[in-house]
């Protein structure tokens, strides 16, 4: 529970994030990542992280700067297709991809936030998804059984944050970041606005305080 | 009129009044410009939101509301913005009445190939999966042919999207509907004739004795 | 998508739900209930609903009344200790009741409206609860496969509706109401308000017009 | 000091700042009145709320906001309200440092019993079940004996709520905690001897050489 605590700058928020580490970060093509806190990765030199988001952005975008900079030895992702270099480093074997169904990688974050051992999910049976997988048949009809993904670390944006780091999203920019949030033992959350307790009201919050480990400060 | 615009028209007139619809990234985009008049369609991003309009009057860009491919978007009022378990339970749960996405090869059983090329491109099926299972509806809408070669073949050369076969195919050329017998051919784009047709398509092709021009 | 379309009154959308059906119902000892269609409902006299929803109420409250009116074949719920009326008739065999952990009833009913086969949980391993289920180890730790809800109709109550039936909830009266939203084939929603489209902004709607099917008139 | 404070007071102590907690129904509710001073617990009710605060003064009730006994309460600011699979996955998840939870027997191994007595009462578990498998501390919150019959038993005659043992037993004679090898008595209740609460007991417990009083 970040409560009253100060916030961070993006490089102690990155200083949080050990090498080797497996950090969820937000986001879907860099729209509602924590552009801060990644650049400030980049600026460290943080290495072989293996990076569980929606996909690796552009070379110049969201997660994609990561992998530009090296700071990525594995990505568990649903699309690499925009970014040419992890297809790149990939066939180099310079980065393990494990390529997850959009829909199957947010209900195992789920899980994993949610304290479930798994999920019966339709999507990839008779594909090369379903390699390695159990398939379970329930009343009838074929599902996998995808497990929880959870992490050390998520990296989230968020539209507003009170003082006790309640968090609001941002049309869009909302995709995974309210999954991660539930999904990792250090929870950093990257605001454009910062606004005293009370100011959002209950049933606007969309994450609240008590899974917010850390905030970073508002932009300058 | 161009192919893009023959599969778009076409492909538009598959859409049912109050639905839930959701339009692959590239050429399916375009379906939304044709929605017939008086008809509401609700369209999904699945990045998340419901009720997208057109790229907003410039310098009024939000860096957080964008299309599945990262584009500047508008909201229409009534929208409605989700995250991406909410988003793809849509989909899964069989709320989406049709998705439209571009396709790489369909077979003879009607299965979609669209998210790699082994040891070519490697994008990932990033929703395709997901949609294909999940919607009530699947259209493909690509075109007929690519660089001379049949992307309508008797079996897949590239991975599979999914077991369960597609609802309906439209190309720059034709309307095909895969069956529990094999793909039959509905209709003709305007001014092609059915031996075009099967000269551009290598998977196994039923010919009713009528096959339609495309009213579009 | 309930579109433009004249709201109903209490007593038309109680004739949409056919004796006999399967009913989803919102609340948590009535609070979160749709009061006006349950009063319809016992006005019309329904009869041999199978009743999905956390409690049976108190014997003149939520969920309850139905039981007392006998319009209740079957309840799929997580506690019945409020409703001695409900005990009663149930140890004299003419309510079958099935209980569910709380929040496995939340993700079997989640997992109806999310198209997935069930979902894995560590909750009612080794107690009466895992009877008939399959147990599934999952790393090391045990599960029970629980199976997906879904209904034939779902009756909610939410705090405003604008004209495309986009629906808010308040406070504690959220509860079970946006799940039973996408796990039944005919949405019937009671709103305390209506608004003008574009009153609730897109980032507040928890459940799209797309998925109601009917809306009840506001109250007068 | 009645039985109830006593054992309100002594929970109270197993608090932590800045930590999400759940209160059961009843005697565990008390609770909330003795949070130490100067720490910051976020309560939640399971119904959907993080953030309660007392009963509401007369004429502001709102029927949309209750706790999980159906009680009129308030909402403190900086609140959070949600639905009912969140509730659970917060609970489920591990982001419960602590419930506190009323009891009708526990046996010799920890394991509770809180929700049915077969032939007379069928309560149902509501979220027992869930908060027994999911708070990362449990703690049952109960009178020692029920009409005086021992509640600390050796083997349950009631259906378990979990098969996974409780954290600590605090009940208006002692602190028991239950350990791998059997229950432990950690302290006794103000002026209670080792022999009061030993005759209260029929599950063996493991008499450590000093048995403290409660500080309360």
């Amino acid at each position: 529970m970040s409560t009253q605590r100060k916030a961070l700058t993006p490089d102690q928020a990155a200083a949080l994030v050990p090498d080797g580490a497996t950090v969820m970060i937000g986001g879907f093509l860099g729209v509602g990542s924590p552009r801060r806190v990644i650049d400030a990765l980049v600026a460290r030199g943080a290495k072989g992280l293996t990076v569980i988001g929606n996909d690796t952005g552009r070379p110049d975008l969201g997660i994609g700067k990561l992998v530009v900079a090296g700071c990525v030895a594995r990505a568990i992702v649903s699309h690499i297709g925009t970014n040419p270099v992890t297809q790149q480093k990939m066939i180099a074997g310079e980065i393990e991809v494990e390529l997850v169904p959009q829909g199957t990688l947010a209900e195992r974050i789920r899980a994993g936030g949610a304290g479930l051992g798994g999920i019966l999910t339709p999507t990839g049976v008779g594909t090369s998804v379903a390699e390695g997988k159990q398939v379970l048949t329930v009343d009838g009809r074929d599902y996998l059984l995808e497990k929880p993904l959870r992490a050390d670390v998520a990296l989230l944006h968020c539209f507003e944050a009170d003082y006790y780091a309640n968090l609001t999203y941002r049309l869009t920019a909302q995709n995974f970041n309210p999954l991660m949030a539930m999904a990792a033992k250090v929870v950093i959350a990257e605001p454009d606005e910062v606004v005293p307790i009370g100011v959002i009201p209950p049933d606007h919050v969309r994450t609240p305080g008590i899974l917010v480990t850390h905030l970073v400060e508002r932009p300058h | 009129m161009d192919a893009k615009e023959i599969i778009a028209r076409r492909v538009a007139q598959e859409l049912r009044d109050r639905t839930l619809v959701n339009l692959g990234i590239g050429l399916p985009t375009l379906v939304a410009r044709y929605v017939p008049d008086g008809m509401l369609v609700a369209f999904q991003s699945e990045n998340g939101i419901i009720g997208f309009g057109a790229r907003p009057p410039e310098g009024m860009e939000d860096p957080n509301l964008t299309d599945a491919g990262g584009g500047f978007i508008s909201a229409l009022p009534g929208a409605y913005a989700f995250d991406s378990a909410t988003s793809f339970a849509l989909i899964r749960g069989g709320h989406l009445e049709m998705t439209v996405l571009g396709g790489l090869q369909v077979d003879a059983t009607g299965r979609l190939a669209n998210w790699m090329v082994p040891g070519k491109m490697v994008a990932g099926m990033g929703g395709a999966m997901d949609l294909v299972a999940g919607a009530r509806r699947v259209i493909v809408a690509m075109q007929h042919a690519a660089r001379g070669e049949a992307k309508i073949v008797p079996e897949l050369t590239l991975p599979p999207t999914s077991a369960r076969p597609v609802s309906l195919v439209v190309t720059d050329l034709a309307v095909i509907e895969p069956t529990p017998k094999g793909l039959v051919l509905r209709e003709r784009a305007p001014g092609v004739s059915v031996e075009e047709i099967l000269a551009a398509t290598t998977a196994p092709l039923t010919i009713p004795d009528t096959v339609p021009e495309m009213r579009l």
